[in-house]
Parts: structure tokens; sequence; C-alpha cells
């Protein structure tokens, strides 16, 4: 059993790599840093599709939409003890963009640039704050970007007074902690435990537990076993199967949410067959999409043909494909290729992606589509993909923020050559369709979200019909928890699962 | 006492064969044997060691002994209980193994092994069997036994091996000691120091000897009896000395093929074997 | 030999041998170190994914590659390679963020904790039963402790340590549940060594012993059981040789009771071979077990270097296969030690 | 032809196993060398054939015209060794055809067939023998077998270590019967090692006596028969030989 | 009580006692060996199961009920052994039977590719150190050594990734961590034979080292190698079956064993026989190995052939 005050949770996560906000951008990192760091704004608890102030209590923009003034709750302070100003939250965001890691883009796209970040960031009073973008973005879309964690606000005195070499504090922060959020991170042991105690200086509602242990458990038969016994409180990398096992348990309880996380098959493009566009939609129909979302992702995903998860401005709930064999022989007729052809697909050997692909390579091979499974594992399957030598690639993306323009990576290229700069998703397969990418370009900057949402469906319509990308389905997380705790609730993002909410009886 | 110390009558011994059958490699041994020493002659394989091995009941696994009696101070041998049978061995009969090179525990040290054998028949306190060990180490003439005793048997020769063996299986007192080939494996002038030692053995503490070996003279000039085996068979008994007189044509051969000091044979004459011989 | 000329003889040999000896582990580490490189070079993994992951631009990627150096000739990164290690600095790992030695003495112990555990199960049983069978060559008995060994070869051990949780942990409750310790001993039990047992012995938390031990049993049980099956299968077919020896003839003539026949003459020689085999399953053992370890969530050894080396984490990779290397080297020592010690043959001359 | 060994010294690892030797053997003269055991007697020949490190020392082969290194080729033609262990110097995996194949291939001579049959005629084996393991055989065959295989190159000296130890008083007769026959027919010279001197002084007509590594004596068979010798070691060796005599009973 | 199944005149002429000719020879050691493995009845059991393996790998499509590759997500997923499924079915539909019996080609292939790979590298490795000795001798034996003292599976992982994946490469890389303990062995065994008395002879013949080593040494290890790598047969099936499960070994849906295990590990808790099935295929095919391995020693054995 687990002690009263503290909730076990087994929970997969060798992907961390770091505990700095600035850095951290793997999905697990970012439920730690969602419970553990406040930000300028934060999705609702209680209704994820809208906004509201986390340490801001308010904020204006200004008439030709670039400067954003925020105004900072009184009276806050962080776990060290030290208050928090306005001067930590410029220095966090200035921070952020100065270290330039993986998620600094998040800021950066708005025209902050290591020489300009101080002057357009910058405190104007103990609690009051001016941002300043390059261009007129949509407002949702900037505040969007300030709930991910790399909108995170540090304490800059701890910080700083752990900076090394004019590092940041970068050292340190990769395994300290220098938050304020409802819960703080007493240690992170990579792949064995992360532990995250209650915060006593947090301006909100204080969580009822006094701590949160993670567990690093792989297996799903494992954890479920674990959660069986009542030695965990949450069982939250459950397959399948073992969800329908539990459902007839009294004791355990679940509960899911969609993520912005979707599947799907990419072609890549520089092969030839794959390039005719009757071959791109011939493979459209030969999934069987409704077996593999009846069987292989039952109660873990839905069904969605669409690049916006749903959820996010402009998602799309169309579904024209189904498994039809002989239209997709027609298209291969048409494209040439009666007899069907030979292609390799890289695939990670992790379920359910690889249930999936051995499917699709039945039901191809009916259409005469010969196709290989090159398995790996880690990040070698990645490494080939990102190399843009494969031939057909099965993956996810996750939402990197909660704005529809961080999907705008399965429609923009503007650089189709080998060493281009950006390489999105749409370059990774080499794809270029200049008409998309204007309109992705232009969707951040409309203000009317009536229309920027109207822009997200028309590309959306598009990109069914002619993309490269056959999408499979949008993930949903399910958690299995055991019937004595009570307000744990699964949010969009892994940022927004909350733990702080959460109480046992 | 009216039963002489060992009697051995029809003995046989076989062994499964790869037919499926079974080979007899004793066929019908018998003798009895008093305080005295009893040579047994015959070439290899002859099966003189697995006489001697049947009368400790030492025949290897698969192997089957029969004989109409097999008696050992009275006492059946065959047919008495095996704890009984154990007892016996080591404490009232004792076999010196044909090669000491094999025959001595490699990672034990001489002393170990020798107050083990005493160990395993009386209980005599640790000090007391170490000084035991050492007087019968000395009583084979060794000359440093203090040295000796803490030796693994790859440190020491062939001979002194040999004499080791012979200390540990005497340690216990016992009646009988059949004593396997103990000189073949020796230098000629080492040869002669063993049998001395067994030879007063013999004749100090009156135990009944039986002495295997290959070589007709050195066992004629040695013991008081000697039985030539052929295939699995006693072919002829000889008194001491009673060489002359001996009158299989096997034994006359073995006798015969020796070459000799300061004699002029060319060739030498060699045994002609005939197959009646074997039956 | 006694005298003084042999004496000193012996003590020059001892010298050459223990400098032959630091020449052998020095060359067996540049080895590992080489072959680790080459392994890092020829993994078609890019290393710097591991650190910017997959929604990083192209753009990030080029430059973090170029901090690492990993845009750098070969032969000067393997020169700089050299160079850190020479200077003990084996760097941070890229997963954990710790350096690397800091990871390596966190999971080693774990490892070391349920491997040593293995093979005392393994060797307390195995041994026995190889000896049993050996004695009984042919008959049930024998048959049986084959069949035994080979099910535990030859049975997925993910899936006996599913069974046994099922069984020990979630049906009947004998046993603790993955994972090393309860929940509650988290942060109670003293950490000095890392080896949970030890630690909680030393502080005298009897009750978290307890605790640690019933965690540990059936995973050690588990690895106890799969090289319980190659020690009985060597130690059966040891003991046969051994049976056949004259010597074992010659104990039976001095009236030597079975019983100290075989564990005191036949076993005390077989033991000479089997501290070989007996060392080199240990050592195996000591790899860490992925699978093990994945079911009962055991953070050790084996899923640390897998998990590296599937995301091209080299310096955790290195330092992993420094460790097991040491303790291959450490065990391959030992093992000539204790050869040395159970066989005098090959002590003196 | 015949051989010449000079200030031969061969150690191990620092274990001096023959410290100084000295001997030549004649042209079709058996040279015999006895000595207890450790002696070094196996050393002596295996050092003549390279078979043991000779540390210095000269080996030379006596006969007309220029005469092969030892070790070389063309030496091991000439020069054969008969091992004491007649169970341990064959193949156990070979036949014995294939162990007299052996040495034909590695010389590449022909006519195969015909010589192996001719080599066991020799050693009075019959070709019935030829596709049998050594384990088939007894020791005397064995021994036949090893001298067969030693005659097949048609050396010119055999060197002999305790051919006959190992073997019954009855086979021995058949293998030194044997080995007269060889050397008389093909003309061989033989160095004989044994520590039976009645075996020694049978084959030879002269040996050596060695004790721990050192020649002691030097003589000639004859003198041995007639109980010439002058050293008390020898005269040792010659006491042993004659059997057991029984200490008077002192009473 | 010996029931021979050959007719009495050819039983005979292979067992006569003196062959006319070398083939004879050959034939009658090769009875003679034949007639010692089949009379120890395990041994004949292991042997018949590995026949039963090869001849089921052979007619593999003809024997099996249904496509190794082929199944219905819909309506014959995870089924339970039944009348129609005999071993159940997979998380894609397929019938666990005939994916077993077409897996068996690969657990042959596995197991062959690896004893021819793995068992001479480390025979010549082995005995060309312990023949040669000195700095050969060293240099061989601390390759060797990296090669131990590297993690196994490392080194598997890294070989398979290098190579990319399939089963061919999965070989390779279990051969490359296999054949050390071979090497090891060989070399032990090579260390008496070079002093014993027939080597010195073969040497005086005049042989060449490469002739002494090939023609005379290696045989007398080939012995104990064969028995040692049908011991190890279990251990290459699960070293497969262990890089099956990193998901390096056979590509998908090739059915081989150990990835059929590695597929099942998921749904050991409900659907048992996903795993077990082909599980106990291993069980029994390396207890098959095993058993023959020691009928082969006893029947290897020099002493054991009349
Ligand atoms: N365990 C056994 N199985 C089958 N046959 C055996 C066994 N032990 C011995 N023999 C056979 O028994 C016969 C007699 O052997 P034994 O050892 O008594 O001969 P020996 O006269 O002592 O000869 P040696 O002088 O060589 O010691 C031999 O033919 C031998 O092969
Ligand atoms: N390869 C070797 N390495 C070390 N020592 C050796 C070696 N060969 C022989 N010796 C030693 O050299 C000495 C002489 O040995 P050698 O074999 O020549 O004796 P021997 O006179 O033939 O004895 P035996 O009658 O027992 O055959 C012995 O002490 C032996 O231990
Ligand atoms: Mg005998
Ligand atoms: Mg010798």
């Amino acid at each position: 059993a687990t002690p009263k005050d503290t909730l076990v949770v087994a929970f997969g996560f060798d992907d961390i790599i770091t505990m700095d906000p600035a850095e951290a951008f793997e999905l697990s990192a970012g439920e730690i840093m969602g419970n553990t760091y406040d930000r300028l704004v934060r999705l609702d608890p209680a209704d994820s599709s809208k906004l509201v102030g986390d340490v801001a209590k308010a904020w204006t923009i200004s008439p030709d939409g670039k400067t954003y003034t925020f105004e900072l709750k009184p009276g806050l302070k962080f776990a060290s003890g030290n208050p928090l100003t306005a001067e930590d939250v410029a220095y966090s965001l200035q921070r952020a963009v100065m270290l330039d890691k993986s998620p600094a883009f998040i800021l950066t796209q708005f025209g902050f640039g290591k020489d300009s970040v101080k002057d357009k960031i910058k405190a104007t009073g103990p609690l009051t704050l001016t941002m300043e973008t390059d261009k007129a973005y949509a407002p949702s879309f900037v505040l969007n970007c300030l709930t991910a964690n790399v909108g995170a606000i540090v304490d800059k005195k701890l910080v700083a007074s752990h900076e090394k070499d004019g590092d940041w504090g970068y050292a340190w922060m990769k395994t300290g902690y220098a938050g304020s959020g409802p819960l703080k991170l007493r240690e992170w042991r990579a792949n064995e435990v992360i532990t995250l105690e209650r915060n006593d200086n947090y301006y909100g509602p204080k969580m009822p537990l006094a701590r949160v242990l993670y567990r690093h458990v792989k297996e799903s038969a494992t954890q479920r076993l674990l959660l069986e016994k009542g030695d965990i409180d949450i069982a939250r990398n459950l397959a399948p199967q073992d969800l329908a096992a539990l459902a007839s348990n009294k004791d355990v309880k679940t509960t899911s949410a969609p993520k912005g996380t979707v599947y799907y098959i990419s072609l890549n493009q520089k092969n030839p067959n794959l390039a005719k566009p009757e071959v791109r939609e011939a493979l459209k129909w030969l999934v069987d999409y409704s077996a593999i979302g009846d069987t292989l992702i039952k109660n873990i995903g839905v069904i969605d043909q669409n690049f916006m998860p749903v959820g996010l401005l402009g998602a799309s709930t169309e579904m024209p494909y189904k498994l039809d064999v002989d239209k997709a022989k027609a298209l291969l007729t048409k494209a040439g290729l009666p007899n069907g052809f030979k292609v390799t697909i890289d695939m990670r050997t992790i379920q359910p992606v690889q249930g999936i692909t051995e499917s699709f390579q039945q039901t191809a091979k009916r259409a005469g589509i010969d196709i290989e499974i090159i398995p790996g594992d880690g990040k070698q399957v990645l490494t080939k993909y990102r190399a843009r030598t494969h031939d057909m690639y099965i993956g996810q993306w996750g939402a990197d923020y909660w704005d529809p323009h961080t999907n705008a990576t399965f429609v923009q290229n503007s650089d189709n050559s080998d060493d281009a700069k950006a390489k999105p998703l749409a370059w990774r397969n080499a794809w270029i369709v200049p008409a998309l990418d204007k309109m992705a370009d232009a969707a951040v900057l409309e203000r009317d979200t009536a229309k920027r949402k109207k822009m997200y469906e028309d590309m959306q319509a598009e990109f069914r019909k002619t993309s490269p990308f056959i999408m499979l389905f949008q993930q949903t997380e399910v958690a299995a928890v055991r019937s004595n705790v009570d307000g744990f609730k699964l949010g969009p993002t892994f940022d927004t699962n909350y733990m702080f909410l959460v109480s046992k009886k | 006492m009216t039963e002489p110390l060992l009697v051995v009558d029809d003995l046989r011994v076989s062994f499964p064969n790869r037919e499926g059958g079974r080979t007899e490699v004793v066929r019908g041994v018998s003798f009895t044997l008093g305080r005295e020493r009893l040579g047994i002659v015959g070439e290899s394989g002859s099966g003189k060691s697995q006489t001697g091995r049947a009368i400790l009941g030492l025949t290897a696994p698969g192997g089957i002994v029969t004989a109409k009696r097999l008696a050992f101070n009275g006492i059946d041998l065959l047919n008495c209980p095996p704890k009984q049978r154990r007892a016996l061995r080591g404490g009232h009969i004792a076999m010196v193994l044909q090669d000491p090179k094999f025959s001595l525990n490699p990672v034990m040290t001489i002393g170990e092994q020798i107050v083990e054998a005493l160990q395993a028949h009386t209980k005599v306190p640790g000090g007391e069997a170490k000084k035991r060990a050492l007087a019968a180490l000395e009583s084979v003439q060794i000359d440093d036994p203090e040295r000796v005793y803490q030796l693994y048997p790859h440190e020491v020769s062939g001979g002194m091996g040999q004499r080791a063996m012979i200390a540990m299986m005497l340690i216990a007192n016992p009646e009988l000691l059949i004593a396997d080939e103990p000189t073949s494996a020796l230098d000629v002038t080492v040869q002669l120091q063993v049998l001395a030692i067994l030879d007063a053995l013999v004749t100090e503490r009156g135990m009944g000897l039986v002495f295997v070996s290959h070589d007709l003279r050195l066992v004629s000039t040695f013991c008081d009896r000697v039985l030539v085996m052929y295939a699995g068979r006693v072919v002829e008994e000889l008194s001491a000395g009673g060489l002359a007189q001996a009158k299989h044509p096997y034994t006359l051969g073995l006798l015969n093929c020796l070459p000799q000091l300061g004699e002029h044979r060319h060739p030498l004459p060699t045994l002609d074997r005939r197959p009646e011989w074997a039956l | 030999m006694p005298g003084a000329g042999p004496a000193r003889n012996r003590r020059l040999r001892a010298l050459r041998n223990a400098g032959r000896f630091l020449v052998v582990i020095l060359l067996t580490y540049l080895g590992l170190l080489a072959v680790t490189f080459f392994i890092g070079r020829v993994m078609p993994i890019d290393p710097v994914l591991a650190i910017v992951g997959d929604r990083a631009s192209g753009e990030l990627v080029a430059r973090v590659r170029e901090e690492m150096g990993f845009n750098k000739p070969l032969y000067e990164q393997f020169v700089i390679y050299i160079g850190k290690i020479l200077r003990g600095d084996f760097g941070t790992s890229v997963l954990s963020s710790h350096p690397v030695m800091d990871d390596i003495r966190r999971a080693f112990p774990a490892t070391l904790e349920l491997a040593t555990l293995g093979i005392l199960i393994g060797v307390g049983f195995g041994v026995p039963l190889g000896v049993w069978a050996a004695v009984r060559q042919g008959r049930w008995v024998d048959q049986i402790v084959r069949v035994m060994g080979l099910i535990g070869y030859s049975v997925p051990i993910f899936w006996l340590g599913l069974m046994a949780l099922v069984l020990f942990y979630a049906r009947l409750g004998w046993v603790g549940g993955p994972g090393r310790v309860d929940v509650v001993y988290e942060y109670t039990l003293a950490n000095v060594s890392g080896l949970l047992l030890l630690d909680a012995a030393m502080a005298g938390q009897w009750d978290a012993f307890a605790n640690v031990l019933s965690h540990l049993i059936l995973p050690a049980s588990l690895l106890g059981y799969f090289s319980l099956a190659y020690i009985s299968r060597m130690t059966r077919s040891f003991m046969l040789h051994e049976l056949s020896q004259e010597y074992v003839v010659a104990a039976r003539a001095k009236g030597l009771s079975e019983a100290r026949i075989i564990w005191r003459h036949a076993l005390r020689n077989a033991m000479v071979p089997l501290v070989t085999v007996i060392t080199l399953s240990y050592a195996g053992l000591l790899e860490g077990s992925v699978l093990t370890e994945a079911v009962f969530a055991w953070p050790g050894l084996g899923l640390y270097i897998t998990n590296s080396l599937q995301n091209a984490d080299m310096n955790a990779v290195l330092g992993g296969t420094i460790a097991v290397g040491s303790v291959y080297i450490g065990l391959n020592l030992l093992s000539d030690v204790l050869y040395r010690t159970l066989d005098p043959r090959t002590r003196s001359r | 032809m015949g051989l010449d060994v000079q200030h031969l010294r061969v150690s191990f690892d620092g274990f001096v196993a023959v410290a100084d030797s000295s001997f030549t053997v004649k042209p079709g003269e058996s040279f015999g060398i006895v000595g207890e055991s450790g002696s070094g007697k196996s050393t002596v020949l295996r050092a003549i054939c390279g078979l043991a490190p000779r540390e210095s020392g000269e080996v030379r082969l006596l006969g007309p015209g220029p005469q092969p290194e030892p070790g070389s080729k063309a030496f091991r033609r000439l020069v054969q060794m008969v091992f004491q262990d007649p169970y341990g110097s064959l193949h156990p995996r070979h036949t014995v055809d294939r162990l007299l194949a052996e040495p034909l291939a590695i010389h590449g001579i022909g006519d195969e067939q015909a010589r192996i049959e001719r080599a066991l005629d020799e050693v009075g084996l019959g070709t019935g023998f030829r596709f049998r393991y050594p384990h088939q055989l007894s020791g005397g065959q064995r021994q036949r077998i090893a001298i067969a295989r030693a005659l097949i190159l048609e050396p010119q000296i055999l060197l002999l270590d305790e051919p006959t130890s190992a073997l019954d008083a009855s086979v021995q007769a058949e293998v030194l019967n044997l080995l007269e026959t060889l050397r008389a027919r093909r003309g061989l010279s033989f160095v004989m090692v044994s520590h039976d001197l009645a075996v020694v002084t049978h084959l030879c007509e002269r040996l050596m006596v060695m004790q721990r590594g050192r020649t002691v004596e030097m003589l000639a068979s004859g003198d041995l028969a007639a109980h010439r010798v002058a050293e008390p070691y020898t005269r040792q060796l010659m006491d042993a030989s004659t059997g057991f005599r029984r200490k008077p009973v002192i009473s | 009580m010996s029931t021979s199944p050959i007719k009495p005149g050819l039983h005979d002429w292979l067992m006569s006692d003196r062959p006319a000719s070398r083939r004879q020879a050959a034939w009658g050691r090769a009875y003679g060996a034949w007639r010692v493995f089949m009379r120890n009845r395990l041994a004949m059991l292991g042997l018949f199961i590995v026949l039963a393996l090869i001849l089921v790998a052979i007619f593999a499509p003809l024997l099996a009920p249904y496509s190794p590759t082929v199944g219905d997500l819909r309506t014959t997923r995870l089924l339970p052994p039944s009348g129609q499924f005999w071993l159940g079915t997979d998380d894609q539909g397929r019938d666990i039977l005939s994916r077993l019996i077409h897996g068996s080609r690969i657990t042959l292939f596995v197991v062959v590719l690896v004893a021819v790979l793995a068992a001479p590298i480390g025979l010549l490795v082995g005995t060309v150190a312990g023949y040669a000795g000195g700095l050969v001798d060293a240099t061989l034996m601390r390759i060797t050594d990296i090669f131990l003292a590297f993690p196994r599976l490392i080194l598997a992982l890294a070989f398979v990734a290098a190579l990319g994946p399939g089963i061919e490469n999965a070989v390779i890389a279990i051969a490359i961590t296999a054949w050390p303990p071979y090497a090891r062995m060989a070399r032990a065994e090579t260390l008496t034979i070079r002093q014993t008395d027939y080597i010195a002879a073969v040497k005086l013949i005049g042989a060449s080292p490469w002739r002494i080593v090939l023609h005379h040494i290696m045989p007398l290890c080939l012995s104990s190698l064969i028995v040692r790598v049908t011991l190890d047969m279990a251990g290459i099936i699960l070293t497969a079956a262990g890089l099956g499960f990193l998901g390096l070994g056979a590509q998908p849906p090739m059915p081989e064993w150990g990835a059929m295990i590695a597929n099942g590990r998921q749904y050991v808790l409900d659907h048992w026989w996903v795993a077990a099935a082909p599980g106990a295929a291993i069980f029994l095919v390396s207890l098959a190995f095993n058993l023959v391995g020691d009928g082969l020693r006893d029947a290897l054995d020099p002493k054991g052939v009349k």
C-alpha cells in the first residue's frame, strides 16, 4: 500500500534529459515542469480550451498588436522564499532565448534575438512587464506560446547564485529546481524516481498531499500488477489489453484525455513511386482504419485523418478514407503501377506502432504493394528520418505548445534543399507546396480567431487530398487510478497533467 | 582360526560389452591366503587388477562380481551389508593401487590423505593422528616425513608417491594388503626399497599380502607362492623357488623372454600364444 | 626447494607476473575503449538527437553537433576521447545530465546486489543438483535436473518473471513487488553504499532490511535459476570426470564414506574448473539483465547501458562498458586466485 | 650415418635438465643411455631432434658430404624417434593408415598404398591393422606402429626413448627382436634410452650412464656383462637388475 | 539385445575388423558411432525432435494450416487455443501454430549459421593461439578477452545497429559475440594437446605448424566443441530472441520464435498462449539439442567406438 500523504505514480520517464525549463522538451519532463513551475498564463485546469492568468493578473495588447503588457499578481514567492517579481519573469524569458535550446524557438519565432531580447522583454516595474513582438501575430498564438514550459518562471536570484562562466545557471539547472509552482522538485534520479513535494509558498490552493513520487516502470504489465496490488496509486503507461482487463476491477477507475499527439505514416517524395499523386492517395485507401481503431489503439487513441489534433483551433473531424483495396488498385493502375511495387518502411519497435505497421503491410499487400519493415530502436529510426533517407516512416508528432501553428510543420517547407536551415516534417519528406506554406504563414498573423480557424480548415482539406502523410490517429492518454484517489485529471498536453489537484481518501 | 585369512573360490568378474552382452574378465579364480606373500603374475589385461578390486568391492560400475565363496576372516564379503564392507575396506583389507600418480587426490596434501585414512576407522584426535601419520611415513623409509606430510602429490616423485600410498594403506593396520603393481612405475633402485618395506610388514606384522605384477622373475624371488594368470584364469600355481618346475608353456614363455645381463640370446624367445590357453 | 635462490626467483617471478598482469589489464582497457569508440562511430544513430530531441530544427541540430565536436575528424575525436579518459573524465551522460560515474555508482550497486544474491542462489542450488545428477548419472534424478535446468534456460525470463510476480506478489503476497524497496523507505533508508541490504543492516533498520530482501528475492531467484541451469550442467560434467578418477577408487579403498568421497574428494577437485564457470556466470549477471530489470522496474546497469546505446549516449555507454569490463577483469583475477588456492598444482613451480 | 653430440646443455626455465653431455655414435652402431628417472635421458634425445631447446652444444650428423642442419626437413628424413609411451605417441583420432600416410604426404613421397603396406609388413602387423584406431591396438602393436611411422621415411638414425618400458615382458621381447631385425636389414644407427640395463645391453654395443643430467660413465656392453664397472652408481643399477634378495632376518 | 536395422551382410561389412579400403573404414566408424548413439534412448529422442524440426522446416507451407503472416484484426485477434486454432492466435489475428511452423525455418537458419560462423572462428583462434604461444597467443587472447569483457548485448546491439536489421545481421552479431568462449576452450585444450608425444611425433616428421594445427589439433578439439555448441543452441536461440525483444532481430512479420515471444510479452497476463507457445517450442528444441549433445559426447569418445 502507499503512504497516505504520498501519491505514487508509475510512469515511464526514460525520455527525460533535463529539469531545466529552458531546455526540457520531452513529454514526461513537460509534466514535471507543468507541476513545478508557474508561467505568465496557463490553460485553465477546469477547461483547457481557455487561457487564464497564472502569475499574470491581467494583460493588454497594444493596438498595433505588437506590444504585450503584463501585470503580475502581487506578493508571489518562489519555493525558495524569494519574492517573484517582473524582473524574474523577464530574466526567465531572456534566459530561454539566450540559452537557445530546443524549445527556444517557441519564443524566438516572435523575433526575439540574442542581441535584442533584453530590449524586447523587460520589466517596467516591480510587477509590470512588456514584451514586444516583431509582427502583429494573432494574440491567441502569442499567449498560447507563453503557456509552454519554455515560458516557465525561474528564480533569478537562486539561478544566478549557481551561475558558472556566464552559463545562466545551465549546468546546475539540469537537475536543479528554481520555481514557484504548486509542487517543488525534490529529486530526479534518471530512470528511477522523481519526487515532487508540496510547495507551501504557492499562491494558489495548496496540494492536499505532501508529495508525489513518480517511479519509473516501463512495462505495462508491471504497472498493472503494482496498481492491482495497491503499491501505486496511478498507472500511466498501460497498454490497451491491460486497460481492458482493469475495466472490471472495482478498485480501479480510468480517466483519459485526448492529447495533442498524432500518429502518421509519411511517404518520402524522393522515392519516385511515392511521389506520384495517385500512389499517395492509393496508400491512404490501404489502411484499415476502423479495425485498427477498434483493436490496436482501443482506449489509447482515436482515428483521425487530419494533422490538427482535436482540441486545437481549426481541428477537423473529416474522415474520407477507409480501407478500399479496389479503389487503391485503380489508382495504382492509373499511376502506371498496376502490379504494385516494393517499398520499405522505417518503424520503431514499440506498440502500437508495430501492430499498425504490420496491419498496414498486410492490407497494402492486397493491392500488390510489398512493404519491407525496417525495425529500429531508440533514436535510430529518427536519425534516418531526419536525414530523409527513408522510403516510408511511421511515427508521431506531438504539439510543442498549445496552438495550431505548432502543427504547421506538416505543410511548411520553404527550402527543400538538403542543407535547409529549418527542417520541418514536410521537408523531411521532401514535400514542397508553396501555397500551403504561405497559408500557414498568414494564419499566424490572422487576429480574427474565426478566420484563423477557417484557414486551418482549408489547409487540412487540401492536405487530406494531396499530402504524402497518411494520418492515422490522435493519441488518447489514459491513466488507471485507484478508486481512493480524487481529483486526478489529464490535460490536453503533458504540461497540463496537474498532480497538485489530487487528494486521497 | 580354522579358515584362512582370505578364501576366494570361483571368482568371476564381468563387464557389459558393446555387443550388448557381457564379457568375463576374471573367470573362475580360486585361491586361499594365509599370513603370507602371494604373487599374481600375468600379462597386461589378464585380470590381475580386477581380481584384487573384486576382493575389496571396488569393481567399476557396470561390473558384476560372483563367486562361490569370497570370505575374509570368515566374513562373506559378497553378502555382507555395504556398511560392514566399507568398514572392512582400509581397516582390515587395504589395496595399493597400480598408479600412484593418479591414485592420490591432487588437491589434498599427502598428510591429509593419510590422516583421513586413519580417522575413517579409528577415533583419533587430530594431533595424535598426525603423529601416527608421520610415523607411517617414516616406516616406509621417507627421510623427511615432516616435509612430505605437507606436500601435494604433484610435488613428490613417483617413488615417494608410491611409498606414501603404501603408508596410507597401512596406517589402519590392515590384516590383508593387496598391492597392485606397486613397483612397476618405479626406478629399479627404488623398486627394491619398496619391496623390502612390504616384506618387512609381512614378516613383522604377520600381514597377508597379495602382490600383483607382470614381472615373473621379480615375483618369484619375492613371494611364497605365485599364481600365473592368463586371460582371466589361473593357469598355473607355483611355490617359491619352484620356477624350475613350471610346466605351463605360458609360464615358461614369460620366464624366457626377458633379456638378461651377460646373456646373449638373439633373437629373444617370444611367447607364441595359443588359443587353447584361453579356454 | 629451500634456500635463498629459489625464494628470490619466486619473488622475481611473482613480480614479473604482476607486471604482466598489469599490462594485460591496460591492454584490455585500451581495447575496450577502442571498441566502444568504434561502436559509437558505426552506430547509425545521431548522438545529437538524444540531446535536442525529435522536434528540434535543422539549424539547432547543426549547432549542437558542432558544439559537441562531432564534426571534427575521427582521429581527432579519438585523441580527445582518450585524453579525457586518461584524466579520469568520463563526461556527462546526455540522458541523465549527471556525470557518468555518478550514474554508474547508482546503477551498479542495484545490479550488484541482484547479481550477487542471484549467483548465491545459482551456486547454492546448482552445485548440489549437479553433484546429485552426476552421482545418479542416467537415473531419473539426472533427467529431472537436466529438464529443470533447461527450462531455466529456455523459458523467456520476462515470462517467468511476470508469472512469478503474479503468483508470489499479486496473489500470495509473499514478496515485495517491482522496485528495490517500498515507497515508505524511499527517503528513510540510509544510503551509503547503494547496496540497500548492506546499508539497512549497517544502520540497524531491520524492517527496511526485510523489505529490501522481500523485493530482492524474486528477481534474484530468477537470475539464480537462470545461472543454475549452466552451473548444474557443468558441475555434473566435471563431477563425472572426477568420479571416474583413480583417486576416488583409492579413497574407497581406504574405507571412506561415499558422502565424504563425493563432497570432500571429488567435488574439491571439480571445484577447480568450476570456479571459472561460476565467476563467468557471475560476470554475466553483473552485466545486468535488461529484461529482468524491465519487468522488475530495477534501476540497474543493463537498462542503463541499453537505453544509453539506443540513444547514442556514448559517454554513458563507455562508462557502462568500463564498469562491466572492470567487473570482468576483477572476476578474472578472482577466479585466477581461487583457481590457484584450489589447485595446488598451479601454485608452485 | 653416425651422430656426434658435443657439450649438449638443455635447461627449462632455469632448471638444468642436461648439464653437459657428449657422445658419438658411429654409423651402424647402437648406442645406449641408461639412468634413473629424471636424469635427462629423454631430454638428450629430444634435444637431438629439436624437440627440446638446446642451450649450448652441438649436434652433427656424421657421413659423407654436407649434412643437413638439425631441425631442418632434410634432417627429419634422416633422424627419427620412437617415444616411450606407446599410448601417447599416436594421434587418438587417426587411423593407422592416416598415421602412416602423414609423413609421406608431408615429404611429398608418392606410392602411398604400397609403402604403407610394406611398412606394416615390416613391423609384422600385416594390412589387417591398417584401418584401426590406436585404441583398438594393444601396447605392443602400438609401439610397432610407432616404429613403422618412424621407418616409413627411411631414416638412417633411429632414436628410441624407452621403447619397451611400458610393455609387458613378453611383448617387450617381440619389440626388441623387431628392432634388431630392422637394424640388421636397414643398417640403421640406434640411440636407445632405457632404465633397464638388461634391455640396453641386449641391444647396444656401447652405453652411457647418466645421473642428474650428467654423464657418469661410458662403457661397453661387454664390460657390464663382466661386471667391470668403475662408478658406484652403475654398480647399484647393475645389482638392482638381478631381482629381489631378502636380507637375512636378524633374530 | 542389439537390434540392428541394417541387414546382416552390410552390418558385417561395416563392423569389419579389417576394412579393405579407407571408405569402408570411414563408414564403419560412422556406423559404430551411430550404434553407440542409437543405444542412448534419450539422445535418440533428441535426434528425433531435431529431425522433426528439420522436416517441419522443409515442409512448412504444406503443414501450416494458415498463413503465417496474414490475420484478421477484427475477427481472429488474440483467440485462445481451440479446435480451429490449436495454439491460439496473436495480436494480429494470425494463427500461432502456423507461425511456429514457418518460424522453424528461421530458428534452424539462426542456429546453423551461428554454429557455422562462431564455432570455427573460436576454434581457429583458440588453437592457433594455444599452439603458437608467445606474441601470437598474447595478441589473440587479448582480443578474445576484450570481446569477453565487453557487455555481450551491447556488442550485439551495436553490430545489428551498424549492419542494419534483418535476421542475417542478427546472426552475424550473435556469432561475433559467441566465439570467444569457444576460443578459450579450444586454447586450453590445445595447450595440453601440444605437449603430447603424438604432436611431438608429427613435428618430428616435419609437419608445418599450420598442418599441425589444422590436421592434428583441431580434430581433437572438435568433439568437445560440437558438444559445447549443441549445448549452447538454446542460448543461441534465446540471444536471437533477446535481440528480437529489442526489436533488432527478425523483421516483422517474420515468424521468428524470439520475436514472437517478444510480441507476446505485452499479452502475458491475459493471453498467456501468445508467448507460451513459442517459449515451449524453444524449450523443446533446446532440450533436443542438449540431448543430442550428450549423446554425441558419448558417441564421439574415441574409446566409445569399437
Ligand atoms: N570398467 C571396465 N569395463 C570393462 N572392461 C574392463 C573394465 N576394467 C577392466 N576391464 C577389462 O578387464 C580386463 C582385465 O583388466 P585388469 O585391469 O585386471 O588387467 P591387469 O591384469 O591388471 O593388467 P595390467 O597389467 O595392464 O594392469 C582387461 O581386458 C580390461 O580391458
Ligand atoms: N618441457 C619441460 N619443462 C620443464 N622441465 C622438463 C621438461 N622436460 C623435462 N623436464 C625436466 O627435466 C628433467 C629430465 O627429464 P627427462 O624426461 O629427460 O628424464 P628421463 O631421464 O627421461 O626420465 P624418465 O626415465 O622418467 O623418462 C626432469 O627433471 C624433468 O622434470
Ligand atoms: Mg592392473
Ligand atoms: Mg624419459
